[in-house]
């Protein structure tokens, strides 16, 4: 789950991290307001969940309350990555004598927390990676000790700071360490932290993702921000309510398979012999009939879809309970377009047997399945 | 020998009496493993298809000679039954389940690593070494014929499609491993490399991989420098779009690595052959064998 | 810092354990108020920082409102082990099935946390483990990994639990658990806790110490509750005050001195020579002229002190700021009874040359001192 | 050779620019430690008494040969830098520091322990080696005659009374050992026995103690059985009542164990003499020896 980065700065400030004076406003007259509040020029952030936010003209500059407010309303008024502006934060325009980057995420390779810095911040993160990893720090945390104020403190020297300012740094790396640990972030990056001209730290921007699979626990906070988890169409949402992954796409042809691995081989099969795939829809382990009849149901939802690709590699997942899934949805007459049908593994027998009995169709492997839905899909155009 | 699970394994299933652990109980008992016993908080002294279910590991330790631990325990509690396990000295630990905390993860990965346990999973499907009959897993056990290749993945179905095709293409396998599909799994793709390598029973291996993250690309490093028998490789992913979250954390494109183009050209570098489609692994392996 | 049964049951209750219905009164009147809210017979409790509660007459049950007001007026004018009831806390009086106790507190020897629980509650755990020891069950925390839920369970199959009772018990040790970590508590024991006839866990009592030495965490709980860490007189809270350890004893002879070990041994050794203690008066470590000062002013406002024996021993202390601190007591005329003043240590010549200037007597020994002191307090009496 | 300290411990001041760390290194390098290196965070370059400070003990590493390490970093912090040093592999840690939270405590105490490093306190007057001319601590190093006899207590000044005792009465100290007053400290009573038991230098042993846990007793059990040289014991607290706090922490007494009574009775039950003043030590220690 990703937050704005508005939501995120108030949990900085909960934990005490310094952050720019200001306020998030929804309206052009709000934004008047909070420029009025905090009595200096002030920037307009667009808030989003999306990248490059700068570059797609999300972020102005104002030096009065009235041009905060003009600002506020054109990009109140933007789509950024095609997703619509929710709100703006204002916030004091920082005179800026160092941008520095740090961040806190998953090493998958050593299995630990990550802690990164980098005295040359301002930029993404990967970029900087590429062009000058030397200026990159980065520091695992003990999963049993948590990250230590000591370890803060080197990864501020390591970074070139000396004096007071090892510390003031290293307290956002102990602070941004806390709030890992409370919210179970994945990945969270202040970028840029922003030491100003009068010297002090403050956090001019905030990413924060929690990781989804721990949402269970942090019910209080996502009742708090009353906000659904992630932005979603209709069929997405389905999807998550019935805990299937669920991705669009540009093409025409709906992959409805179990297992992530399995439903991404099946796109590249569709892709390999000419076909584009419009949906990518993993069921899960062990569905049942039901469970079939909603994927399927989600899939016909989207209105590009031009045929339907049942792939499926029976393991938890019984082919009897397939088959009857797709059944009920033919009767229920939710099926508008060619399916092709590919179903083995457990109780493979008895599910080919009910797809017999009904007069539909099916395929041994998903070779063939992927070729004959992509020559169903060119008929059809 | 294979790897990982042989003759002398002797499992416990956590979760025994929930619906998926009563159901793959029975299939691993019917495929052969040496399901001894079950923990369910609270129901000691029933029984799971005639094995005996104990209030918690200890207990069940204090009455049988187990060895290996397999878990079907909800996502909130799996950590905690991978802890109990962990102090417990069971090894191999098996996570099916999924959507686990990552941060758990961390932790129960990190526990196991400072004991010497091998953790499987989370997310996985499980180990099957089909000589021995022994699976430690949910994978069906008879797309996986008897063999001397190494069959490892991050993706549960995936694998069973491959598996098929070489089980229809006569080639047979000696362990078959799934390392799950999450971002942080216990058993990465370059310490099962490692395993293969010293098992005397294993001739070749097939890497099934996925987009996201690099574990395919280091253990193609790996390879090239310390692998000397024939290896075929696939990766799911090829026309997965930049950055849309595919199914399973595993599959995210983050930054320039990770992708399918990246980690196809890595194994290529490394004198692995890599299938277009899953039925193609069959005939490559026949080419290199 | 010990807190109220109240208190602690708002923890519990924040932290989700099943305490029994009801609500602190501090008035006869709210006591009613809280039996009708109840709505059934209640217990009347005091709520007092001393043990024994029961046995001073401080827990009445009460059948209807009227009784729960009778007895709170009753319990309200109580004093308990010299202290005032400062209220009653009425809640539903529990259907017995089964007194349990459960407690976490830190075991010095192993230097880790302990879980303590045993099937036979309701009496004191110390008499319990010399009656019972087999009935108590005990399981150190790892430092690194806490108490886990599986180990929670454990505790409660150890106990003599079994079935849908194993988890119920445990998550009352989870949760102390949880607490324990989060207020940094020494002690916290719920005795009993009960098991009512219908089946349920209550905790029917709560006792919890949060460690003085992490008060300076929980700083936002302190002023939450609105009271002071402990109850005080005037003398000890000017002890806290100016850090310094202070116990009021039934003697009249003051010990003043550096360090916990040599206070006590000071004490004793006036004892030996057939004197007694009103003070023990410990500096702490380092203690400057005016800290000396300080606190030979906060023994001297204790009535019963009729001498004040000074024993120095100096190490990180200096013998001449002692010295000086005495001196301008003795100008500033604090000392009106007989001083009696050893002092030996770092910088003692400075020191004992400050006091021969102001024609100060001091003695070279600690049993010198303590002989001197005892025979003082004879004269004057 | 003493225990804990001798003459090719270089000590690292933690702390070093506060008022403490810096009147104590004066101090340290007047008796004749050898003090190599300070820390305090932003201080680095500076120089306290000649002694070099750093901004970490990672940077005094990579500059200076240091072994050990003292604290004087105030409670809130002190567990942090006694992790740091954990982590840089000095040992022994003396931890100086009053107040440190007893959660603290218990993690720092556990991680030393993990990997085999001695932490003296918290709350300790530290150790001292007269022969050798080395201490780390705040103790008035002249208070301190070389000798044979090891000194261990729980308390600060307390100890210093009764060495200073023995100095008077020509009895030297081979090495003496402030535990330190919290309940929970590093070494333990019982553990400094142990050190002193395999010291060849050490013909008797004094045993401070003070009410409060049972440490003492613990101790006695274990001199009887296994300790075959002079043992003298004093126990301060006689005369406190049951219940009250008399300065820190490790003198509360609770229950019925830890009364000076039964710390007494302990000690003479393994036939330790105990003194009744802290100057009766030294003519107890002439006799027994």
């Amino acid at each position: 789950m990703k937050l704005f980065e508005y939501e995120a700065k108030d949990i900085f400030r909960a934990f005490k991290m310094p952050t720019p004076p200001g306020g998030v406003a929804r309206t052009p007259e709000e934004a008047r307001t909070r420029a009025i509040e905090v009595g200096k020029p002030v920037a307009v952030k667009a808030q989003v969940l999306a990248g490059k936010r700068g570059k797609a003209g999300g972020v102005k500059f104002a030096d009065t309350p009235e041009q905060a407010e003009k600002y506020a309303k054109e990009i109140l008024a933007m789509r950024i990555n095609d997703l619509p502006v929710e709100a703006v934060l204002i916030e004091e325009k920082l005179s800026i004598q160092q941008e520095i980057y740090v961040g806190i995420t998953v090493d998958r390779n050593e299995r630990k927390y990550i802690v990164i810095g980098s005295a040359a911040g301002g930029m993404s993160i990967e970029e900087l990676a590429e062009e000058s990893p030397e200026k990159i720090i980065k520091m695992h945390v003990d999963p049993d000790l948590g990250l230590q104020a000591y370890e803060a403190r080197e990864m501020a020297i390591a970074m070139g700071f000396r004096g007071k300012q090892i510390s003031q740094l290293g307290s956002f790396f102990l602070t941004l360490w806390n709030i890992v640990n409370a919210y179970d972030v994945e990945l969270t990056e202040i970028n840029p932290l922003i030491l100003t001209t009068d010297g002090r730290f403050l956090a001019a921007d905030a990413r924060l993702n929690i990781d989804d699979n721990s949402l269970y626990r942090h019910q209080d906070f996502i009742q708090k921000i009353k906000r659904e988890p992630v932005e979603q169409n209709d069929r997405e949402r389905m999807a998550t309510e019935n805990d299937m992954a669920y991705v669009e796409l540009d093409g025409n042809i709906a992959c409805i398979c179990n297992g992530a691995g399995l439903t991404m081989a099946t796109l590249d099969a569709v892709s390999l012999y000419g076909g584009k795939a419009s949906t990518f829809l993993d069921l899960g382990g062990g569905a049942d009939a039901k469970r079939v009849e909603k994927g399927i149901e989600i899939a016909m939802m989207y209105p590009k879809v031009k045929a339907i690709l049942v792939n499926i590699m029976g393991g938890i997942t019984r082919c009897d309970e397939v088959a009857k899934g797709i059944l009920s949805s033919r009767i229920d007459g939710d099926i508008t377009v060619p399916l092709v049908i590919r179903m083995v593994g457990t109780n493979e027998e008895e599910g080919q047997e009910i797809l017999r009995e009904a007069g539909i169709p099916f395929l041994k492997t998903m070779e063939e399945a992927a070729s004959k839905v992509v020559e169903l899909v060119k008929e059809v155009a | 020998m294979a790897i990982l699970v042989d003759k002398d394994t002797r499992v416990i299933v956590q979760g025994i009496t929930g619906g998926q652990g009563t159901f793959h109980s029975a299939a691993m008992l019917k495929y052969g493993t040496k399901v001894v016993a079950g923990t369910s908080p609270g129901k000691s002294g029933e029984e799971v298809h005639g094995i005996p279910v104990y209030d918690s590991i200890r207990e069940a330790k204090e009455a049988q000679d187990v060895t290996a631990s397999i878990i079907f325990i909800p996502a909130p509690y799996a950590g905690d039954a991978a802890l109990e396990a962990i102090a417990n000295d069971l090894d191999p630990i098996v996570i099916i389940t999924e959507h686990v905390p990552v941060k758990d993860e961390i932790r129960v990965i990190h526990e196991a690593k400072m004991k010497g346990i091998t953790i499987i999973g989370p997310n996985t499907p499980g180990v099957i070494t089909p000589r021995a009959k022994q699976k430690i897993g949910i994978m069906p056990g008879h797309v996986f014929a008897e063999g001397d290749v190494g069959l490892m993945s991050r993706s549960g179905t995936l694998t069973y499609e491959i598996a098929a095709g070489m089980t229809n293409a006569g080639i047979g396998i000696s362990t078959a491993l799934g390392l799950g599909g999450d971002p942080c799994v216990g058993l990465t793709t370059i310490e099962a490399v490692k395993m293969f390598k010293e098992d005397e029973d294993t001739k070749a291996l097939v890497l099934v991989g996925e987009i996201g993250g690099d574990a395919e690309e280091r253990a193609a490093v790996y390879i090239k420098e310390n692998y000397d028998l024939p290896v075929v490789g696939f990766i799911a992913g090829r026309t997965a779009p930049p950055g849309k979250r595919m199914g399973h954390a595993g599959a995210i494109i983050s930054g320039s690595t990770g992708t399918a183009a990246a980690k196809i050209k890595a194994m290529n570098d490394a004198g692995i052959a890599v299938a277009e489609k899953p039925s193609d692994v069959a005939r490559l392996l026949k080419e290199a064998m």
